[in-house]
């Protein structure tokens, strides 16, 4: 490279990392501080984060439990239709699988506000937790297909089910011997990106969400609007460390899946 | 049971709910759009309005601008820590990576902490340095949660590039420049169009960094919103986001054809 | 027992000591719940046939809406005959639960050095660049009651919005901040200087946080409102959202309204600590009630015009 | 006869004919490979032997007099081994191989006596616990044959299971293959588009070209008496003779060759290591390129035939580039063959 | 000297030593091949010289007299063929040929002329305009060679340019190489693990192994004299003869073979070639498989030596399996060698 245009890119690449990371370390010290204005001067402190637990714990839970939810939605949903797509890669799979990536595309308020048309008055649903779950399925379930589709892609899916066959093993006993193993890291990949999109999903949850039913980034929304920034910042703090590690997780588990596959 | 059977058995948890909970209700959306004072004129009262037109225009506007600079940023970025080893560089990759899960709302926190009247800016040069809500601070929102995705996606693209090309370009006495010119710009080019994609459409739709911002811009998510809450003029909401989503979905669509590829998955 | 407030948030009007004290004295629990009155009344609209809410808190002309809207139904609770007459339905489709006067909640230390804004026309000099804050005229009713109280002002009246809207023009070249919901913290934090609120607010800035705070009865004048509640039409906790209704009613409910600056719905005396600490009388002499229903009929226009024509 | 096959055609959805309708009957423990260029229908025969392909209707496949024309694969027991091997990579050396076992219900304890024995066969001893991961292309493919064996099938496919190795390790591997099969008198088809392969490992050797059968036979007929040029060129390299044949002489442009007997409209055909250079030969042609191949010299002559004409020259010294040489071949070397209608 | 290395070595940052010092040097117009086992530094030889890799420091590269040793790879007008061939997807045939004549800045038009004589000597006219795409693997090739030819290169480095077609094609495509190189007297070194190609191609060969240079010598001198076992194995895939040496007679378990010289201490090797069935013979061996190779039978052999023999038996008959034969080996085809310290 010459050394102008390597200049480029390394402060490219360092002003990006910056943009990136900076608001988080503001956001994560500010959560600590005593008085985020007077600065750390005014000394750390946990305080924000157990006014922010008092107030919010349930809705981290909440958060949890649901992408918990999600995740064995999208399994049951999602790698058995990967399976089906990897093995009849034509045009009815790639129709389909646009088809249930459209929640990529469609705005979610859009999709929240049909739900809410179509379900809005079947109350128990509308009231209950299954209501949101539907949302984050509907949002992560293309990403566990692509998941698992291009790990199984990649494995000659077609060649070790035959192999199973001319040894006398039937469909169900190939997919739960050779598919579902072999998968795994698309799996896992899928899983981890489930549950991750799931914690922080915002756009849909907002309009599907009642009262009792505040999410995290829900409330995340709410202390930003209206609580001091000390708590906000201690909220997004709890937001962070439940989000990193999977994140961190996430994008190990995705390099590998990412390795088979190529 | 037989293979076809079987198949065919797989296939039913992922038609029944996206039959249930996708297909119908894009179609009760729809419905829903004509179900206004307006009945389906309200298409034709939304093309008349200005204040609509010039919203679609300007999210439009704003999604290609953060498109551009989203790939512009993440092609610079991922051509560097693709090609070179260096200690340090996992943490950048994750630095560049990890607000991929963030959500809208979060986003527009960061941009508040940064841009704010309280922001980094301000408080380094007092009193001219806030930009957070302006169209600058919604651009930078925007900016924000596209580099990760597009990030990932370009740099995936870029380590299935044979490195031999670049070696054979080079021993046929091309520069660097000429490199990245000639061969690498035109083989990420899919990726490019794929990962563009992908950042629109989240641009198009965003609507928590927004609403986080509170600008006075006006973003399409923000009006369709504002419909809902203002006297729950649930029609035009509807109509609007049916606009919206099918805008968005065509030029989704235009680009995956465009590139041949799947439009790689960003977070 | 569980029941389900639409926009009982904990950061306004001290809902916060509101729904602690409902819960211990009259054990009902409620969520916290942050909505705009305008994001209450479409959700009950939305919601029409299969209702999440039991009761709904807002502002008057988003009640008055709301019982035409067919989505509250009629509940006296007691004490509902002191609340004087033009500040409830007489079905009880909704009654105001305290007021509010419109004014300016300034975060002083915020100024960078600039004087306490007096006057709305002050607002719109460059000293005041980024400073001034007003929720969404178009969806929140603390919003659309700033719009008024400047309307009237600068000489308009409820079938003429021009001097408004050419306010919010002039305005917008000082580049405000527009959220759509309570904005309380953010005044407190500095990042709202300036904000159109509620004198209740702006006290309990003034008298709680730290920092300086104080809370303008702009010199044009300005308007009261008051803040009205509902019981929801088919709630599905009828009988809880009643025994809520009850106790906000009641002289303790009362009671802490008014000691979180709010003045309270049924003529309670406030207490004279409290009452210390508001502005004197002479200066709440310039704030005037308006005609609620006719205000809740140009509601909408004015949202479409205000959306249509300020940028 | 162990498998009959008959009236086996096959045309794609695509519209694609890969299969013409074909007979062939193969007896109890015979070897028979199925050899062709690229395309020509292999592996397509082999899988509908097999059961992964549905023929066209009208075919019959016969195994001992049953009829297993639409039995599923699974129930047909055929072994069958991979191009690619196909290992469950989930699964440990000792767990594919005894895949087919448990897929039987057997006893764990019979299936873990029978995987020792197939393990011990194919000298996979140390192997056992592993990954498929950790095995060499070697390794890798006596996994496969283990795991075909193990539940002894009553007939084994092999579709090119030697084409992903190298060179060296190709040809150790495929006598070992052929060791195995006769040891243990299994019935096996061997599909390969490799000449040498196929005549090293097979009893009989049915060459196809574009879906048909051209031949069948042992490879020292197919080598010998070819009866197409198709058969001829593709076992063992065969050039043609470009000139013209009256009565048994065979006229061209650097002399005359003398045939074994009168072979008019037919072409003439002769194998490299039939071109003998001798000083008193008939043809002359020119040397044009010498590469030295260890054993001999492999010489590339032009002038002689319409076409260059390769000679394999034994000895110490070649000719060198551009000198004049002259050639003989020996009448009975030379194959007179008809053109095929549809030349391959 | 053309080009002429020293001391080149190169040390991964892990620690691998891919090349041990190594010097080499090459005339002008010569054709070299770098042989040898996967792995031994071929392609790490070849990047050096290309400039693709820094050698470790000390290492010396001149290139007619001229020190090329830190020059970047685009100045140092080297041609180089990749086993991928690196074609550019997305330029055209033509295009990918004048790359390199754009990058040397010429006037379009004298492009275009060269373009279309490299075009003509690689017969690729009708592709001119098709995407890469669109070409088979030989024509992809060749279009990598007129690529790299294109710009007149001084030196062609070529790193297995034929290890991705099949075999009928590789060999067709090797003749033709050789013959273009040395029309247009090119000096090249060419890559491969292909002892045939190697030999088919080259005007020397360097084998190689574990990252040092094991013998560099002429095809002929390297069958014919091959310094090491390595070299002999590697190279006509020489066999040891296992059995003690006394003077210059060789005592096998089968009989007793007379060498040309003493030989004590060293281990004798010989080629399957060489092996001879002789009635005569001084050896006894058993017959263990035959395998009918068209030219010949290849016979697998025990009981002459410790480890089985083969022998390539020309003739329409070949003994049967479990025959008792008698085999000859001529003194002066026995090589006699030192084994190794470091055994390859
Ligand atoms: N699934 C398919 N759909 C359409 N055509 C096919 C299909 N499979 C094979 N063919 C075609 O059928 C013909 C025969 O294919 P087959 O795989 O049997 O050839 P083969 O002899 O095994 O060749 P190879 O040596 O390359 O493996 C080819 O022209 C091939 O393109
Ligand atoms: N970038 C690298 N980092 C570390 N080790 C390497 C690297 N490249 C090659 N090696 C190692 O250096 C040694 C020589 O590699 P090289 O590629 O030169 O072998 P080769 O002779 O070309 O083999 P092949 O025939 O398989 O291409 C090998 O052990 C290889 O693993
Ligand atoms: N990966 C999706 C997480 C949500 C991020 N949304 C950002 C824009 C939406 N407001
Ligand atoms: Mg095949
Ligand atoms: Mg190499």
């Amino acid at each position: 490279m010459t050394s102008l245009g390597k200049i480029v890119q390394i402060s490219v690449t360092l002003l990006a990392s910056a943009f990136l990371l900076v608001p988080t370390i503001q956001s994560v010290l500010a959560g600590l501080t005593v008085n985020y204005f007077q600065g750390l001067r005014s000394g750390l402190t946990l305080e924000w984060i157990a006014v922010v637990w008092e107030l919010y714990a349930s809705s981290t839970f909440l958060s949890l439990g649901l992408s918990l939810a999600c995740l064995a939605v999208t399994l049951v949903i999602g790698v058995p239709a990967a399976y089906v797509l990897a093995r009849n890669p034509g045009r009815i799979a790639r129709a389909m699988e646009e088809f249930i990536s459209l929640p990529l595309a469609i705005p979610g308020l859009a999709l929240a506000l049909a739900l809410l048309q179509l379900y809005g008055t079947f109350k128990e649903f509308r009231i209950s937790w299954t209501f949101i779950l539907v949302g984050h399925v509907l949002y992560t379930l293309p990403f566990m297909v692509r998941s698992v589709q291009s790990v199984l892609a990649a494995i000659d899916l077609k060649t070790l089910e035959e192999a199973a066959a001319s040894l006398g093993a039937g469909p169900v006993r190939r997919f739960v011997d050779v598919v579902v193993p072999n998968a795994l890291p698309g799996i896992l990949a899928g899983a981890l990106t489930v549950v991750t999109l799931s914690i922080g999903e915002f756009n849909l949850t907002w309009m599907l969400h009642t009262p009792f039913l505040k999410t995290l980034p829900v409330g995340l929304a709410d202390s930003y609007a209206s609580m001091r920034l000390e708590i906000a910042s201690a909220y997004t703090l709890i937001f962070f460390v439940m989000i990193v590690p999977l994140l961190v997780t996430m994008q190990w588990a995705s390099a590998r899946a990412q390795r088979i596959s190529q | 049971m037989s293979s076809r059977q079987f198949l065919a058995l797989c296939l039913v948890p992922l038609t029944v709910f996206s039959l249930a909970f996708l297909a119908l209700p894009l179609v009760r959306l729809v419905l829903a759009s004509g179900e206004g004072n307006a009945g389906w004129g309200v298409y034709l009262q939304i093309l008349q309005t200005p204040r609509y037109t010039a919203t679609l225009v300007q999210t439009v506007l704003v999604s290609t601008l953060v498109t551009v600079a989203a790939l512009a940023v993440s092609t610079t970025a991922g051509l560097y820590l693709a090609r070179n080893r260096f200690r340090g560089r996992a943490v950048l990759l994750s630095i560049l990576t990890l607000p991929l899960a963030f959500p809208g709302v979060v986003v527009g926190f960061m941009i508040i902490l940064l841009g704010g009247r309280q922001g980094l800016f301000n408080q380094i040069l007092p009193g001219h340095m806030i930009f957070a809500y302006s169209t600058l601070g919604l651009f930078l929102g925007y900016l924000y949660f596209s580099i990760p995705r597009v990030l990932l996606t370009v740099m995936a693209a870029i380590e299935k590039i044979d490195p031999s090309l670049e070696e054979a370009a080079r021993t046929l006495g091309a520069s660097p420049y000429r490199v990245m010119r000639d061969v690498l710009i035109p083989q990420l080019a899919p990726a490019l169009v794929a990962a563009g994609a992908i950042a629109f459409a989240t641009a198009m739709g965003a609507f928590g960094t927004a609403f986080t911002l509170a600008t006075n811009i006006d973003v399409l998510p923000m009006v369709i919103y504002t419909e809902f809450t203002l006297s729950a003029n649930i029609a035009m909401a509807a109509a609007l986001s049916v606009m919206l989503g099918f805008a968005t979905w065509t030029i989704l669509f235009l680009a995956r054809s465009f590139s041949g590829a799947g439009v790689a998955a960003g977070g | 027992e569980d029941a389900v407030c639409y926009n009982c948030p904990p950061e306004w009007a001290d809902w916060a000591s509101m729904l602690k004290a409902l819960d211990e004295k009259a054990d009902v629990k409620m969520p916290h719940d942050n909505k705009n009155s305008g994001q209450t009344l479409s959700q009950l609209i939305a919601e029409k046939a299969s209702p999440v809410a039991d009761i709904a808190y807002y502002g008057v002309t988003t009640g008055i809406q709301a019982a035409g809207e067919g989505v509250v139904q009629s509940y006296k609770p007691k004490g509902f005959d002191e609340i004087p007459e033009g500040l409830k339905d007489p079905e009880g489709k909704w009654f105001a639960v305290h007021y509010g006067t419109l004014g300016l909640f300034v975060n002083v230390d915020a100024l960078n050095g600039a004087p306490v804004p007096q006057c709305f026309a002050d607002l719109t000099k460059p000293e005041y660049k980024g400073m001034v804050g007003y929720l969404d005229p178009a969806s929140a009713f603390v919003g659309y009651a700033g719009a008024i109280a400047v309307n009237q002002a600068f000489g308009g009246n409820l079938t003429n919005f021009e001097p408004a809207l050419k306010y919010f023009k002039e305005l917008a070249a000082n580049s405000p901040i527009v959220p759509k919901q309570t904005s309380y913290a953010r005044v407190v934090s500095g990042e709202i200087p300036i904000l159109f609120d509620y004198d209740f607010n702006a006290y309990r800035a003034k008298y709680k946080e730290n920092g300086k705070f104080e809370f303008v009865m702009p010199c044009e004048g300005t308007i009261r409102v008051p803040y009205v509640m509902s019981l929801v039409a088919g709630a599905p906790h009828a009988e809880t959202g009643k025994k809520a209704l009850d106790f906000i009613l009641s002289d303790d409910g009362q009671a802490i309204w008014a000691n979180a600056y709010l003045k309270p719905a049924r003529p309670v005396a406030l207490p004279a600590e409290v009452a210390a600490r508001f502005l004197p009388d002479t200066e709440y002499e310039r704030a005037v009630p308006v005609d609620y229903a006719e205000m809740a009929k140009a509601q909408a226009a004015f949202g479409e015009r205000y959306l249509a024509e300020v940028k | 006869m162990t498998l009959h096959l008959h009236n086996i055609a096959k045309t794609f959805p695509g519209g694609t004919q890969a299969l013409s309708p074909t007979d062939l009957d193969i007896a109890e423990g015979e070897i028979v490979s199925l050899l062709g260029p690229s395309g020509c229908g292999k592996t397509t025969l082999l899988r509908i032997i097999a059961g992964l392909e549905t023929a066209d209707p009208g075919a019959e496949i016969r195994f001992k007099g049953e009829d297993i024309t639409s039995q599923p694969v699974e129930r047909r027991k055929v072994g069958m081994v991979f191009q690619s091997y196909a290992l469950f990579p989930n699964m440990s050396v000792g767990a594919n191989i005894g895949y087919g076992l448990k897929m039987q219900k057997l006893p764990r304890a019979e299936i873990e006596a029978r995987v020792d024995d197939v393990i011990a066969l194919c000298r996979l001893e140390p192997y056992r616990a592993r990954p498929i991961s950790a095995l060499s292309g070697g390794q890798r493919q006596r996994v496969a044959l283990a795991r075909a064996f193990a539940p002894r099938p009553r007939l084994l496919l092999l579709d090119e299971p030697l084409s992903a190795l190298d060179a060296a390790l190709r040809v150790q591997l495929r006598d070992e293959l052929a060791l195995l099969l006769r040891q243990f008198g299994i019935t096996a088809i061997f599909v390969t588009h490799d000449q040498d392969e196929a005549m090293a490992i097979a009893d009989r050797v049915v060459v196809m070209s574009q879906g048909r059968v051209a031949q069948v036979g042992t490879p020292e007929a197919l080598y010998r008496a070819p009866e197409t040029p198709f058969v001829a060129r593709f076992i063992g390299n065969a050039m043609p003779l470009g000139g013209t044949i009256a009565g048994d002489r065979l006229h061209l442009r650097g002399g005359v060759l003398t045939l074994c007997a009168a072979a008019e409209g037919k072409t003439a055909f002769v194998r490299a290591e039939d071109v003998k250079i001798d000083a008193n030969g008939p043809l002359a042609a020119q040397v044009e390129t010498v590469t030295f191949l260890g054993t001999h010299y492999r010489i590339a002559l032009s002038g002689a035939s319409d076409e260059p004409l390769y000679c394999l020259h034994q000895g110490l010294y070649a000719p060198k580039l551009g000198e004049t040489v002259r050639l003989s071949v020996a009448p009975q070397s030379i194959l007179t063959l008809e053109e095929e209608k549809d030349a391959a």
